[in-house]
């Protein structure tokens, strides 16, 4: 059940990474992407809140269980977003 | 000085590992309930983004990306000393669990200073919704009541977010005092950090949405 | 109220009186005998079974075997039947948004608690709705306040009432006579007492009831007349677009999309002028949100439409 | 059968270490400050008991004022105010608490073996909660009252009610939370407390229909708390959320609303359909028939429920398209509950059938929960939706499974356990006859307003055309017998208290965990924690040991 110890290294790597990320998002809000900016800027938020997620928060060590629960919000987030825009995008 | 973490189960469970599993699995699923909470946020956020897309990157403009980025930095680095004082903890080192929680709790407090001087500015340039707003803008497809509306979700979103750092940084003021007194177990402060990298993560995508809409 | 309708009377089927409600009336009676059947079958069986199988003292349960076919069976039957009611159900759905090309326009306003309805021909009215027999109707209609509904249950038609926007609904009338009309989404205090009198006449004698009006002047006129009064003779035509024949033509916008001239983008092109901004103008007009009422905006809408005949420059060629 | 005559596969001897749960303590404070499940268990049936005459009662006056077309007693004001504060407290006061708060809370630690739920300050908590949104409820009923119906639709509750709204929303807001821990609490004990050997596949139906409850409670909850108060928000600082006069949009509050209020309704069913699968085999002596398709049709009707709550709009103005894919979803949830209602049925054949008061709910349960789901197929249809959907049918319909669904195997449910938590024994004569009474007013009261919706009549009217009168005398005089029907119970039940015969410790000589701990169970639950080595509803090896002691 007690995680293995990470190494502080990792953790400080992690957090690197992070800076990276926001580097990256602010950059390319700067770039012209036209519809594509905001598909990038939820990737690296993704990407970002996956480091955390697995790292910080310890998923990538975590039961199957836990990581499942981690994922229903996000999946259950996802079908009322779908949902409510597939009318949003369709009506006249 | 290290710190004995071990405690006496709850009458409820049967010994200490399964209430350790219950516990942060209790959490985890808190935390979905959190996800959908600030879920209808985003989905207000989403569908009029999608219909007023140029006063939505209009208003966004007005908020300053550099404060933003700041915050962002000092959110994140904040994770980072909460997930060391777990590390810590895991350990048995109490003492650096206290110095990490200490850094925490300051590096929330910042993150609230600046969010609190950033709507100070929107105060001073007329920019919250109600009878105070006072946003004109000529450009294309641009309409006053529009911003207004991305307003309102700015200041609702990062309202609720900063609601829920008040929130978690009393946590960690308490869970310094009981740091003190050694009542601390290390499951509370795996699930005070828990509840900490959730509402960075909110932030991670609050931050985009909010701040990097328009073109600067 | 009602003085001639034929109220009071103790019913258990409502009129049918529309093309509309002889669609609906038939997939109803398709789900009453589905209904029918699987409310008998399993009361039947549970009667069935609590005296067949009651308790005595010889009574032993019988243990069976828990056949896959069987639970297959009644998992892949009923999702058939459903299939069939979607299918069905979502044909007379998809005829109801779309009326036919020759149907025939009434405004309708809702508000706290009233109907308000404008006949293009000028004829108003209040809480009545006049149609004639025989010939496709189409409301459009929006709320001055909160939502609305407009129900008439004889015609099986139903259609929400939205501040802010236009929504719409049809029928066809097909029985002359009288029937009710009521608000069906709950809209506050005197929410019940926002009903009226759906009055479907011959056509001749709808044509002689429209020629009743008092002023004489068609929604057009009324509106021709606010065009120049609001001023918007000013500029459509020379620094802004040109409106004849823009209703139901295809617009270009300044952003590369297209739009169709609906009744709903004229409206918004008058209450909110800088959401569409069409290729190749500036955003020089003012809104006129505020100043103008919800039956004034009929009036102009119909104007515009009226305009429809003259042939506008090709979009390409604008300045 | 009696207490007496019963035999159990294994001889368990109730030698009381410990008192029962009710006797330890007897002040204020051991009730108000308890952490056992049971106890909280109590204190919920206390105050939903309330809320549901409270809520009862408001229906009783409308009722009667529907007697004469134009009205019979009040102003439309109090009119309105009354049909939401029934719809109010009914829906979040009464049927979401009501069996997972009650009988949940009771009887999950007892089903799966364990001392008590995962976090029992929680638990507490959460009662408390439910508490403090009443009064805040109560305090909106009673200071101003609230017109704007259980379903808050927006400009109206944002811009132009006048009356209480804020804090009518508020009660609705704190609520919600009282359930959100419920359910957290309850996943998390089903999933981490269960005793040795007590698989997912062993589990009590009851345990899974508890589970996909929650999972719903858990999920939709916390967007009907925002959608609140962003309601709150717009009508305090008047700023556009939904309303389209300040540039907002009314459907995205009703697909916030309906997000959860749609799934909300199996949160109210599902754990009747949870009671139904206990109680049938108990009375038919049988293994129920299809286990495994009827815990996976919980799980399914939780999932699918999330998928279609557009039906509520289709005339709404939501999009063509948006209303063909919610109607195509919303007849996937039609599948599951066809599925459990058959595997119900075919559970009766060959058993060994006793009519008590608890299988006459669950068979009334069976046969109103079909009919009125078969009526949802109606509103599920598009075509006929148009037609029907703002009038009585609709009432009609959710009534049917509100009240046929839900409330029956509430009562059955209280019924069936009666004996294990009071440790009392009802009247079975009484029992019998408030059942009759109660499904006979029921569908008196409801089955004229499904011709009343397809005759026209609009809900929420306090007025109506002189047509619609004889139909709607029908459905008064059916609410008075149902009310009877309703305070039957409350008589029999506190009597039984005091003059109830003692109850064995399995009163119906059922199968599963409870009824192997003392009735009432003593504060620790069991002596020694159970180790589950057999299927779940063992009946027929129950019954053949059984038959082989009588030789």
């Amino acid at each position: 059940m007690s995680h293995a110890i990470v190494s502080l290294r990792s953790y400080l790597l992690v957090f690197a990474g992070l800076l990276v990320l926001l580097g990256a998002t602010v950059g390319a809000s700067f770039l012209e992407l036209g519809i594509w900016a905001l598909p990038a800027a939820m990737a690296i938020a993704c990407a970002k809140a996956l480091l955390v997620a697995a790292f910080f928060m310890h998923l990538h060590q975590e039961n199957s269980l836990v990581r499942l629960v981690a994922c229903a919000g996000l999946f259950w987030l996802g079908i009322m977003v779908m949902l409510a825009m597939s009318d949003v995008l369709t009506r006249l | 000085m290290p710190a004995d973490y071990t405690e006496i189960p709850e009458a409820a469970f049967e010994n200490i590992e399964q209430q350790r599993d219950a516990s942060k699995l209790g959490m985890w699923v808190f935390l979905c309930t959190e996800v959908m909470f600030f879920g209808g946020l985003f989905l207000a956020y989403c569908e009029y983004r999608h219909l007023h897309p140029d006063s939505f990157a209009a208003a966004s403009s007005h908020l300053s990306w550099m404060l933003g980025s700041v915050n962002t930095v000092v959110l994140l680095a904040s994770s980072l000393t909460v997930a060391l004082a777990v590390r810590a903890a895991s350990l048995r080192s109490a003492g650096t669990v206290n110095l990490f929680l200490v850094a925490t709790v300051l590096l929330g407090i910042a993150f609230l200073s600046i969010k609190g001087f950033e709507y100070y500015t929107d105060y001073r340039e007329g920019l919250i919704p109600g009878s105070s707003f006072t946003y004109s803008s000529s450009q294309p497809g641009v309409q006053a009541r529009e911003v207004e509306m991305f307003f309102m979700l700015y200041f609702i979103m990062t309202g609720v977010h900063a609601f829920h750092m008040i929130i978690g940084i009393t946590a960690f003021i308490v869970l310094i005092a009981m740091s003190r007194q050694r009542a601390l177990s290390l499951q509370t402060i795996e699930n005070a950090g828990l509840y900490w990298h959730f509402v960075d993560v909110i932030w991670i995508f609050l931050f985009p949405l909010l701040y990097l809409v328009g073109h600067h | 109220m009602e003085p001639h309708l034929a109220a009071g009377q103790f019913q258990l089927f409502p009129d049918q009186a529309s093309t509309f409600a002889a669609h609906v009336d038939a997939l109803f009676f398709f789900l009453l005998a589905i209904t029918a059947f699987f409310s008998i079958l399993i009361a039947g069986l549970i009667i069935y079974f609590s005296i067949r199988y009651r308790r005595s003292a010889s009574s032993v349960p019988h243990t069976h075997g828990e056949p896959a076919w069987l639970e297959l069976t009644w998992t892949i039957i009923p999702f058939c039947i459903t299939m069939v009611i979607f299918v069905w159900g979502a044909r007379l759905f998809a005829l109801a948004f779309h009326p036919p090309a020759d149907a025939m326009n009434i405004y309708v306003v809702g508000k706290q608690w009233m109907w308000k309805v404008q006949h293009p021909q000028g004829r108003r009215e209040i809480n009545d709705l006049h149609v004639p027999s025989g010939r496709a109707v189409r409301l459009i209609m929006t709320s001055q306040d909160v939502i609305h509904d407009f129900y008439i249950p004889a015609f099986r038609v139903k259609q929400d009432v939205l501040p802010g926007r236009y929504t719409s609904e049809w029928f066809e009338p097909t029985q002359p006579g009288e029937y009710h009309l009521f608000c069906a989404q709950y809209c506050g205090t005197s929410h019940a007492d926002m009903i009226g009198t759906v009055f479907v006449l011959e056509p001749s004698k709808y044509a002689a009831w429209l020629a009743e009006s008092s002023t004489g002047k068609s929604m057009g006129d009324t509106g021709e007349t606010l065009y120049r009064q609001f001023g918007c003779n000013a500029c459509h035509g020379t620094r802004a677009p040109t409106l004849a024949g823009l209703f139901r033509s295809t617009v270009k916008l300044e952003n590369g999309q297209t739009v169709l001239a609906d009744e709903s983008y004229l409206r918004e092109s008058i209450l909110a002028p800088r959401a569409k901004i069409v290729s190749g103008y500036s955003t020089i007009m003012p809104t006129y949100k505020g100043q103008i009422n919800e039956e004034q905006l009929s009036q102009i809408i119909e104007y515009i439409k009226s305009l429809r005949d003259f042939r506008a420059p090709e979009p390409e060629n604008k300045p | 059968m009696n207490a007496s005559t019963q035999t159990l596969p294994v001889a368990v001897v109730f030698q009381r270490a410990s008192p029962s749960y009710l006797n330890d303590g007897y002040s204020v404070r051991s009730w108000l400050l308890t952490r056992d499940h049971k106890r909280i268990a109590i204190l919920y049936m206390i105050s939903i008991t309330l809320f549901f005459f409270i809520g009862g009662a408001a229906a009783v006056l409308f009722r009667v004022h529907l007697l004469t077309p134009s009205g019979a007693l009040f102003q439309p004001e109090t009119y309105n105010k009354l049909f939401t504060i029934h719809g109010v407290v009914m829906v979040f006061f009464f049927l979401i608490p009501s069996i997972p708060a009650v009988m949940g809370n009771f009887l999950v630690p007892l089903m799966i073996g364990a001392k008590d739920l995962a976090f029992p300050r929680l638990n507490l908590a959460s009662w408390y909660v439910l508490m403090a949104g009443g009064a805040f409820t109560v305090y909106a009923a009673i200071a101003g009252g609230i017109d704007t119906g259980w379903t808050f639709y927006t400009p109206y509750s944002t811009m132009f009610s006048n009356t209480n709204v804020i804090a009518a929303a508020a009660g609705v807001f704190i609520t919600g939370f009282s359930s959100i821990l419920t359910g957290l609490n309850f996943i998390v004990t089903i999933h981490r407390m269960r005793a040795p050997g007590l698989t997912w596949f062993r589990l009590p139906l009851f345990i899974w229909a508890m589970y996909a409850t929650s999972v719903i409670m858990v999920l939709g909850t916390p967007v009907l708390a925002m959608t609140l108060s962003l309601v709150g928000i717009e009508r305090i600082f008047r700023v556009g959320i939904f309303d389209p006069a300040l540039g907002g949009d009314p459907l995205l509050f009703q697909h916030l609303f309906w997000f959860y209020s749609h799934p909300a309704v199996y949160i109210m069913i599902l754990p009747s359909m949870g009671v139904v699968s206990e109680i049938i085999p108990c009375f038919a002596r049988k293994r129920p028939f299809g286990y495994k398709f009827i815990a996976m049709a919980s799980v399914a009707i939780a999932m699918l429920g999330f998928l279609v709550w557009g039906h509520h709009m289709f005339v709404s103005g939501q999009s063509m398209y948006g209303g063909i894919v919610f109607s195509f979803l919303s007849f996937f949830v039609a599948i599951p509950s066809a599925v459990k209602v058959f595997n119900w049925t075919a559970t009766l054949h060959k058993g060994s059938i006793s009519l008590q008061t608890p299988m006459l709910y669950a068979l009334g349960f069976i046969g109103l929960f079909t009919f009125g789901g078969l009526t949802g197929l109606f509103l599920a249809c598009l075509g006929v939706n148009i037609h029907v959907t703002g009038t009585y049918f609709i009432v009609a319909h959710f009534h049917y499974i509100m009240v046929g669904g839900a409330v029956m195997g509430y009562l059955g449910a209280i019924h069936f356990w009666w004996p294990k938590m009071t440790g009392r024994t009802y009247s079975e004569f009484w029992g019998r006859i408030s059942a009759a009474i109660i499904f006979i007013g029921f569908n008196l009261t409801f089955f004229p307003q499904f011709i009343l919706g397809y005759l026209g009549m609009p809900r929420r009217y306090y007025a109506y055309p002189a047509e619609f009168q004889v139909l709607n005398v029908m459905s008064t005089a059916g609410a008075s017998i149902l009310g009877i029907g309703f305070v039957l119970p409350l008589i029999y039940f506190l009597w039984s208290l005091k003059y109830g015969k003692r109850a064995g410790p399995n009163y119906w000589n059922a199968t599963g965990l409870e009824w192997t701990t003392a009735s009432p169970p003593e504060t620790e639950n069991f002596d020694v924690t159970p180790e589950v080595v057999t299927e779940p509803y063992a009946y027929e090896l129950k019954e053949a040991i059984d038959a082989g002691g009588l030789h």
